[in-house]
């Protein structure tokens, strides 16, 4: 693989940028592999870059049916962070944070991973008590975090509204400095470039229509433009369309697919140095280096595979924004777009073993799983490797949805009197 | 000189008005009509702005809403702020106040692009992924400095002043642009009846004919356009909508039209007027007449100031009356764009040469008028390169073979300020494909046009490729009859077809990118988004690469992204990428457009739901009381409820041990009326009761309550609350004020889909009621003092019990019920008496001492007692077992109540979950913070063993020590076994597990 | 945003005044205590989720507080019909046949 | 259950228990309505000379009794009418008669209005009178009605409700619930340029500061 490196760039400069060579190879499928990973987004990328790397599984492809991390890792906020309430989660997003933080270097590839710090508002008491409770579990768990006070808040976000005027005014906040942002399309593509350096097949353009099932065993996949490509092993991780593969299998998952939309402002001069969260009026923004404002609406409460959602919804984003900060009244919105993400009932992701033997799911992220694209590739790895669930993966099985063992990341409820 | 480039007639201005505004400080003139891009032209201004990355002058490329360049800062007062105002949308209003928002230290001497050549080398597409990775820890640093160069212009520090709203609209046609076509159609719908809306983003009703010398019935097409728009005046279901845009088109034919009510008169709008309005309009039908954009041709440095759309230069000419230079080259690849040419002439400016790309040339009919003009025309020649820095002094041009992708001759040069270049015409297809569908390329008009669309959608005009005026008219009218016949209206008279002159066109060439004597990456910079700095080579290079979708190129090159969404270049990026991969357009395709075709204010977006109005805020029938007594208020839900009472002095712990002192040892009282309340009426309301509770209710006897816990199916507890037997069919239950909604749907939903053989109806009598709360061990006499007829004694009145009073000549329900473990009633009255019986209940009981309080205090009381309250001590995922709270569970009930089967899964019965028990702490003055996690072993190391979390916790001043609520995996099992929270600054709270009924275990208090 | 046709108003209404409530025909089993875990969570929570032709429910909630049944493309969301609680869809998907043995 | 008593097989009356609100109303202490605190006598008193856009009058303390039932149940149907003079009204519509007046709010659900001094003696003649399952709930302190008049009222509507007020798709006589601003409204037409809204107790002050704003652009007065 060709190193990348400021030097680099300044010797290709010389020869006008000439002599590049390609991120990846875009090849034809051989017949069979030892791994089918179908997906061709962060999460899949990555589980394909850690089979290779990890544990020496080179003869792996990748099938994406549009463009190498066209998906949700397109369309997404880029939030990262790690701070979650129950230990299993915590644990597997922590896993991620520390892979995020040396992950440019890792894939020799810059994903921008920016560590400007999470704030998660709260605004009643009851969210109050849920940060507290969250921030707590986290320090136990040795994730960095702490509670802030509305001062404390206003001086790192001196644009923001702190005072008390507002609906709903900010009583505190969680903080997580380790959190912040990254490049999506760069993650996904360092780990493309990296995963096919070590000889993994990446087929774009190429939908799996159908799982080819012998006996109970997944065997190959039968593809729109490549016909059937067998593999050993079959890991998919598809998000919004995971149902709809597990149609093809003959089962059903604990998943809805919902439109999820977001926006971006205009570019304008850094005024927002961190990421703001607020569950309870409904808003999350940040600032990209190129200057545009990204922020994220709420969920679509249909089923929609469209990548579109409804207008009401980026509404109630604009005014949850407009709400926490005034001065942002005047700046305008550029573009809006939507993604499909694979809601699971517990808010937490399925990374199991399926009923049908050698076919593995990795889904059920929803609106949360950026930020673990490096966990979620590197666990799934080993899930597919082993050819049974590791370790951090055992408790997001999806027979927990049978016996009752769910992960609820929702957090409490809303309170009530 | 003021004004150098205006001549001195024409245009559509009125030189009676001269407006003065300022442009970098310095002032300037210009005239009522102007936008401030052609004030600017007009004032010779060149350069506007210095571009994104490699910060090179730029100078005005357009006329209307696809310009990239001339994005401004605009605003006289820091609150009043607009960043990034496309000048040649901006209207010139007296005393505007516009500001380049790149280059520094200015536009004209800027200090990056001094680096910018070498600088440009090193920053091809995608060099950020290349670079700054080593050393690790210096990303940061890098980071700062990437993002100093971030942004075009800067958002206002303070609050917005104006205001914004929304208009709900509903029509049966709505027309988006006001040209040729979309007139044609408005004036079927009119005629016909229907409703009509048509909008358009310009200031004036007209679209190309604004700038057109074309006639129409032998009159200029102004005059036509005049008629029509009068017309429509006259029909009171015709709204017409100048300076509106149409910006998103969204499912099942819903648009936003953005309307701009003041920004042409000033940057902040008059008083109680709103700046912006959003029409959200439902359509029946949708006709887009939105037109096309001119492609400009991609050749070496044409960004030079100087180089620019020829239909944009004629539209200077002719609508302002300014001429953007002196010596004009026009560059072409059809016969259109000869107008150009023939408009400068016509100003009295020097046509060096117009090179048409095209080895046939135009027809016959236009050279001839260049002849007449003098003009020379070069057939199949290009323009290879511009020279000059800040503004153009010349171009290289050469021939160039039949197919565009060779340069056949020697390189020669012409002198020349301006270079207006014409490779075709984009249709403006934005909208037509936001809800998701795809545009379709058609080889013989070169370029994307709608594809077939889901919704109740009609295309006409130059948006469909139709570029003869003729065509565009009778494609506005064919639009129009469609419609309106598809809604069932017909038109009575019928429209004649306006005439006009056609003149027959040779064919245009499908060009898009002049290839240079050198290799396009050797090539000087041969732009094609301009604001994003995206080049020919850039795009080249990004498929040489390996990025072969098209999405990838985007998004590797940024080509699109910039607040232009790539009006101008993304058909000519899309050409040159499907080139050197050996594809033709319609294989590469297109990126997505998406909303918003031109940016839109968030305020506008947000209208009015903000600051005070952002979400309700729900009062009780007492709230006035409650302000007037100083309350402090919790929000809850939409609710404020009173969080606690302080007085003058007071601080809140102490406020809270007077308010729980009050009630413990004489009477405090609640405003509870924020509960939910809902009627349940019917044959079979006692078994629905059954069914979603957890508890019995088969013999709950009329007149009296009962407690009951509310769990999902999957045996989680989801709400509680007490529900009251007013008569054999006849119930009321009370719902968590948080949770009433939610319980009333949950209701709803089973009785309508599950079980609707049973006969009962629910009904929310939440504001129906207003809930007074008397509790204490002085509440009987504060009722005696107040109720007029019954009999409220132990033995008449038992726990428990409700009966029918009259309260102060007011019928009230009165509940023996307690949740402070005190003896307690709640009143409850009709809610226009609320207020009343509120101030009669202080009034009579001041003897007593008695005391308001708020929520805050009675969570304190009912901790002291153990209740539980839904939401904070409970989280969506604990059972009833696991509150202790199998007493309220029947399982002896023949139906599988909701949460039974939930309760019983492998899981939920398992040893080792965290069960809710009572703590005290070793030193009984510390609380415990709500949220702390409990360990074994205080000094087990990172990540440590956490039994559970504290729910609620308060100093109880009644009982003297701290309480708190907590889960512990398997808690009840270890009752006087001690735990630890350790705290943030290393020190750990020990505390000793105990039952969560600190006060009173036997419940004596509540029964005297 | 939808524009939806209330069978109980007779009339479309915006979407503003409707709530979706998930997947439609998902009857509660008429024996809980007879389904093992995996038939209620299988209940609970395993929905078919198609990309194309779904029945789901809404609620009219701002308006007339009755459910309904939709029959939708989740694609292009366009909406096919509209029927009461009790009442059968006349659009429903061509199930894709599943060519191996079912697991 | 519904095998044991077939609607209208019972005496509705004795399955149930409503307040009997004869003492208050006897007592001739007057409540408070929703929007008491905004005093809005004293308010249209200053305004009385001002001409106006728009007029808003509280029509405070009514009656307001919510009627549940199947048409099908004649016993039901027939009560209503025996005691209002009014038949049921059809799917989104009104029937009224001088003062009283019943809006159709669901295929099961009505909503009956009167004057207050007659609201415990019609909402006990309905109970009376009606037989099997049926359900008669008084609401009268739970929300209240506003009346808007004048030229601009339909412009106030278009900027808080997502529903058609044009005269084609909404004629004198008819009824809808829907979305006002954040909160809901039961919204009938009366006139050419009258209309009434029922808003919720709760939330009046939340839908009078937003008529106000809205209103910032009209001439908005306040009638007694
Ligand atoms: C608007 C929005 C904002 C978000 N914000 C955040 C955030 O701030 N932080 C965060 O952590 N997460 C966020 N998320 C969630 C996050 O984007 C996703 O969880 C994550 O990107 C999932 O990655 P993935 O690789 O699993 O899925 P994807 O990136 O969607 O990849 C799945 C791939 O599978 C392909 N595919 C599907 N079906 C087939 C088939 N039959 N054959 C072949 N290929 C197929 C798809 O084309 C797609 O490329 C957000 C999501 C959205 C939509
Ligand atoms: N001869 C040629 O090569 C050629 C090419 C293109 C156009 N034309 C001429 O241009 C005219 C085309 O007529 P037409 O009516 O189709 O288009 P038009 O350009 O005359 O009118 C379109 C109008 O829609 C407005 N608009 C576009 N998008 C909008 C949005 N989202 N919201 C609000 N307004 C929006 C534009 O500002 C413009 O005013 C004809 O006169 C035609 O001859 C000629
Ligand atoms: C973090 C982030 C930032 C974005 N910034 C911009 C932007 O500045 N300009 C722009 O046009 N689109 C921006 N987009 C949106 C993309 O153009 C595109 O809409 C999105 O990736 C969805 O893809 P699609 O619209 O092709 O379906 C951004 C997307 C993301 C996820
Ligand atoms: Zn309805």
């Amino acid at each position: 693989m060709q190193k990348y490196s400021g030097f680099g760039l300044l010797k290709h400069a010389l020869t006008h940028h000439e002599n590049w060579q390609k991120v990846w190879r875009n090849p034809l499928p051989k017949k069979n592999y030892d791994v089918i990973i179908v997906g061709g987004g962060g999460h899949g990328l990555a589980t394909a870059y850690y089979l290779a790397k990890v544990h020496g599984i080179t003869n792996v492809a990748v099938i994406e049916k549009g463009y190498l991390g066209g998906g949700n890792t397109a369309r997404n906020t880029t939030i990262v962070r790690s701070n979650y309430l129950w230990d299993e989660s915590a644990k597997l997003y922590e896993h991620a944070m520390k892979l995020w933080e040396g992950l440019s270097q890792e894939l020799n590839y810059n994903v921008m991973f920016s560590q400007r710090g999470v704030l998660n508002l709260g605004h009643t008491l009851q969210d109050m008590r849920d940060i507290e409770r969250r921030v707590n579990a986290n320090r136990l768990n040795g994730i960095d975090g702490e509670v802030l006070n509305p001062q404390q808040i206003q001086e790192i976000v001196p644009m923001m509204d702190c005072s008390k005027k507002p609906r709903y005014p900010i009583l505190g906040a969680s903080w997580q400095p380790r959190g912040g942002v990254a490049r999506h399309d760069a993650v996904a593509w360092g780990y493309a470039r990296a995963a096919d350096a070590l000889g993994v097949d990446l087929i774009q353009q190429c939908e799996v229509v159908d799982i080819i099932i012998e006996d109970g065993r997944a065997t190959g996949v039968m593809t729109n433009t490549q016909g059937v490509i067998s593999a050993a092993r079959i890991g998919c991780v598809t998000a919004g369309n995971s149902s709809v593969l597990a149609d093809m299998a003959g089962f059903k998952l604990p998943l809805e697919s919902h439109p999820l939309q977001a926006l971006v402002s205009e570019p304008i001069k850094p005024i927002l140095d961190t990421v703001v969260m607020s569950n309870h009026v409904h808003g999350y923004i940040s600032q990209s280096d190129k200057g545009d404002l990204v922020i994220g609406a709420g969920i679509d409460g249909y089923n929609g595979y469209g990548q579109r959602g409804s207008y009401h919804t980026i509404e109630h984003t604009v005014q949850a924004i407009v709400e926490l900060f005034p001065v942002f009244s005047r700046v305008r919105m550029n573009r809006q777009w939507g993604g499909i993400v694979d809601t699971c009932p517990d808010a937490c992701p399925i990374i199991s073993a399926t009923p049908v033997d050698n076919l593995f799911f990795n889904c059920g992220w929803g609106t949360g799983g950026f930020k673990a694209t490096p966990g979620s590739g590197h666990v799934f790895a080993a899930t597919l490797a082993a050819g049974k669930a590791s370790s951090m993966a055992e408790p997001f099985s999806m027979f927990r949805f049978h016996d009752g063992a769910l992960i609820d990341e929702h957090g409490a409820a809303g309170v009530a009197h | 000189m003021a004004q150098q480039n205006r001549l001195t007639s024409g245009g559509r201005l009125d030189r009676s008005k001269v407006i003065n505004f300022s442009y970098n400080g310095q002032s300037y003139s210009g005239f009522v009509g102007d936008t401030l891009a052609s004030a600017m032209l007009a004032n010779n201004i060149d350069i506007v702005g210095r571009s994104f990355k490699y910060s090179r002058p730029r100078g005005i490329v357009a006329a209307g809403a696809e310009e990239p360049n001339a994005i401004m800062q605009i605003g006289a007062s820091e609150a009043t702020q607009v960043p990034n105002v496309r000048a040649t949308q901006q209207e010139l209003y007296h005393g505007l106040v516009a500001a380049s928002t790149n280059g520094w230290p200015n536009v004209e001497f800027d200090m990056m692009s001094t680096l910018g050549d070498l600088g440009s080398k090193v920053m091809p597409p995608g060099f950020y992924y290349k670079t700054f990775m080593y050393p690790k820890s210096m990303w940061n640093t890098y980071e700062k400095y990437i993002r100093k160069a971030a942004g075009l212009g800067r958002s206002p520090t303070e609050a917005d002043p104006d205001r914004y709203d929304h208009y709900n609209q509903h029509a049966d046609i709505v027309i988006v642009g006001a040209g040729p076509a979309g007139l044609s159609t408005a004036l079927v719908a009119a005629r016909s009846g229907a409703r009509v809306i048509i909008a358009d983003e310009q200031a004036e009703f007209g679209g190309a004919l604004l700038d057109s010398k074309e006639l129409i019935n032998g009159e200029p097409a102004m005059q036509w356009v005049a008629k029509i728009v009068a017309e429509l005046g006259q029909y009171p279901d015709v709204l017409m909508l100048p300076r509106s845009t149409v910006n998103g088109y969204h499912d099942h034919n819903f648009v936003t039209i953005h309307q701009r009510c003041s920004d042409h008169i000033a940057d902040r709008a008059a008083k109680n007027a709103s700046r912006q309005r959003m029409h959200r309009v439902r359509s029946k039908w949708v006709v887009l007449a939105t037109g096309a954009h001119e492609r400009p041709l991609v050749f070496a440095n044409n960004d030079v100031p100087g180089c620019m759309l020829a239909c944009a230069v004629s539209t200077y000419i002719n609508r302002y009356s300014v001429v953007p230079g002196t010596q004009l080259v026009l560059m072409t690849t059809n016969d259109n764009a000869y107008t150009t040419a023939f408009d400068w002439s016509a100003a009295g400016r020097e046509v060096v040469a117009i090179l048409d790309c095209r080895v046939q040339g135009a027809s016959a009919k236009v050279l001839e008028k260049a002849k007449l003009l003098g003009i020379k025309v070069l057939n199949g020649h290009a323009v290879v390169e511009v020279h000059g820095s800040k503004r153009v002094t010349s171009v290289s041009m050469s021939k160039i073979n039949s197919t565009g992708d060779k340069l056949t001759g020697e390189v020669s040069k012409l002198s020349c300020d301006t270079v207006a270049s014409s490779g075709g015409w984009s249709p403006a297809i934005h909208l037509s494909c936001h809800t998701g569908c795809r545009p379709i390329w058609r080889d013989d008009v070169i370029a994307f046009v709608p594809g077939v669309s889901l919704q109740n959608q009609l295309t006409a005009g130059a948006i469909n490729g139709a570029y003869s005026l003729a065509l565009c008219l009778a494609q506005g009218v064919e639009a129009g009859q469609i419609a309106v016949t598809k809604i069932g209206l017909a038109i009575t008279e019928p429209i004649a077809l306006a005439n006009v002159e056609t003149v027959a066109e040779n064919l245009p060439m499908a060009l898009f990118h002049i290839p240079h004597t050198k290799s396009t990456s050797r090539a000087p910079k041969q732009f094609v988004d301009l604001q994003n700095d995206v080049t020919a080579a850039g795009i080249e290079l990004a498929t040489l690469e390996g990025f072969e979708s098209i999405e990838h190129v985007k998004r590797y090159t940024a080509m699109g992204f910039g607040t232009d969404q790539g009006k101008l270049g993304n058909i000519n990026g899309m050409a040159i990428a499907a080139k050197s991969l050996n594809k033709t357009i319609p294989q590469t395709g297109t990126t997505i457009f998406r909303p918003n075709y031109t940016p839109v204010t968030f305020g506008a977006i947000a209208g009015r739901h903000c600051g005070g109005l952002f979400d309700p805020m729900r009062y009780s029938a007492m709230h006035q009381w409650h302000l007037e007594n100083g309350a402090l208020f919790e929000d809850v839900g939409n609710w404020k409820r009173p969080w606690y009472f302080p007085k003058a002095g007071e601080n809140m712990q102490q406020t809270l041990a007077r308010e729980c002192l009050a009630v413990r040892e004489s009477a405090g009282v609640l405003d509870a009326s924020t509960l939910g309340k809902i009627d349940i009426q019917g044959p079979d309301a006692r078994e629905f009761l059954g069914r979603v509770y957890t508890n019995a209710w088969a013999k709950l006897a009329v007149g009296k309550c009962r407690y009951g816990l509310m769990c999902g199916e999957d045996g989680m507890v989801f709400d509680d609350g007490v529900t009251a037997c007013l008569a054999e069919n006849h119930f009321i239950m009370t719902t968590t004020t948080g949770g009433a909604a939610r319980v009333l749907q949950w209701l709803e939903i089973y009785q309508q889909t599950e079980w609707p053989e049973l006969e009962v109806y629910f009904n929310s009598v939440t504001d129906h009621f207003s809930t007074i709360t008397v509790t204490g061990p002085n509440a009987r006499k504060v009722l005696e003092e107040v109720v007029d007829d019954i009999d409220i004694s132990n033995q008449e009145f038992k726990y428990m019990d409700w009966k029918v009073a009259t309260v102060q000549g007011i019928p009230a329900r009165i509940f023996r019920i307690s949740f402070t473990g005190e003896l307690s009633f709640e009143i409850n009255v009709q809610a226009n008496y609320g207020m009343r019986i509120w101030q009669a209940v202080m009034q009579r009981g001041k003897q007593y001492n008695l005391t308001p309080y708020g929520t805050e205090t009675m969570h304190i009381l009912r901790a002291e007692k153990g209740f539980i309250i839904a939401g904070q001590d409970t989280d969506g995922s604990v059972n009833p077992y696991d509150l202790g709270m199998g007493w309220a569970v029947s399982n002896k009930k023949p139906f599988s109540f909701i949460g039974k089967r939930g309760m019983q899964r492998a899981d939920c019965v398992k040893e080792g979950r965290k069960q809710m028990v009572g703590l005290k702490t070793k030193n009984p003055r510390q609380v415990i913070p709500e949220g702390a996690q409990a360990v074994d072993d205080p000094h087990e190391s990172i990540p440590m063993t956490m039994l559970g979390h504290v729910t609620s916790s308060y100093y109880s001043a009644c009982l003297g020590h701290s309480i708190a609520m907590a889960f512990i995996r398997n808690g009840h099992q270890r009752m006087g076994e001690t735990v630890f929270y350790p705290m943030a600054d290393g020190s750990a709270i020990e505390a000793i597990i105990c039952s969560p009924v600190f006060l009173d275990p036997e419940g004596e208090r509540q029964n005297v | 945003m939808f524009y939806i046709y209330c069978p109980h108003c007779e009339e479309q209404r915006e979407e503003e005044e409707f709530h979706p409530a998930g997947q439609a025909h998902i009857p509660r089993p008429l024996d809980p205590q007879n389904c093992t875990d995996k038939e209620w969570g299988e209940y609970l929570f395993f929905r078919s989720n198609p990309k194309g032709l779904h029945h789901e429910l809404w609620v009219h909630s701002i308006g007339c507080r009755k459910f309904f049944n939709m029959t939708r493309d989740t694609q292009s969301y366009a909406i096919k019909e509209v029927y009461k609680i009790g009442e059968q869809p006349k659009f429903t998907a061509v199930k894709r046949q599943v060519t191996k043995e079912e697991v | 259950m519904s095998e044991q008593n077939i609607s209208s097989e019972y005496n509705y009356a004795e399955t149930v228990n409503s307040m009997n609100l004869l003492p208050a109303i006897d007592s001739g202490i007057i409540g408070h309505s929703p929007l008491e605190h905004a005093d809005f006598s004293s308010v249209a008193a200053a305004q009385t000379e001002l001409q106006s856009s728009i007029e808003l009058t509280e029509m405070k303390l009514l009656g307001h009794i919510v009627i549940r039932g199947k048409p099908e149940n004649l016993a039901f149907a027939e009560a209503v009418e025996s005691v209002l003079g009014l038949a049921l009204p059809k799917c989104l519509s009104v029937n009224r008669k001088e003062t009283v007046s019943i809006r159709w709010i669901s295929p099961d659900e009505w909503l009956v209005i009167v004057p207050a001094e007659q609201s415990y003696q019609i909402e006990h003649a309905l109970v009376a009178k009606m037989q099997g399952h049926c359900a008669v709930v008084n609401v009268s302190g739970g929300q209240t009605l506003l009346r808007l008049q004048g030229k601009d009222v339909t412009k106030l509507l278009q900027k808080s409700m997502p529903i058609d007020v044009h005269d084609r798709s909404f004629p004198i006589g008819k009824v809808v619930t829907s979305v006002f601003a954040k909160t809901q409204a039961v919204l009938s037409r009366t006139g050419d340029q009258e209309w009434e809204l029922v808003i919720r107790r709760s939330f009046a002050d939340y839908v009078w500061l937003w008529i106000q704003d809205s209103c910032a652009e009209f001439d908005l007065i306040i009638r007694q």
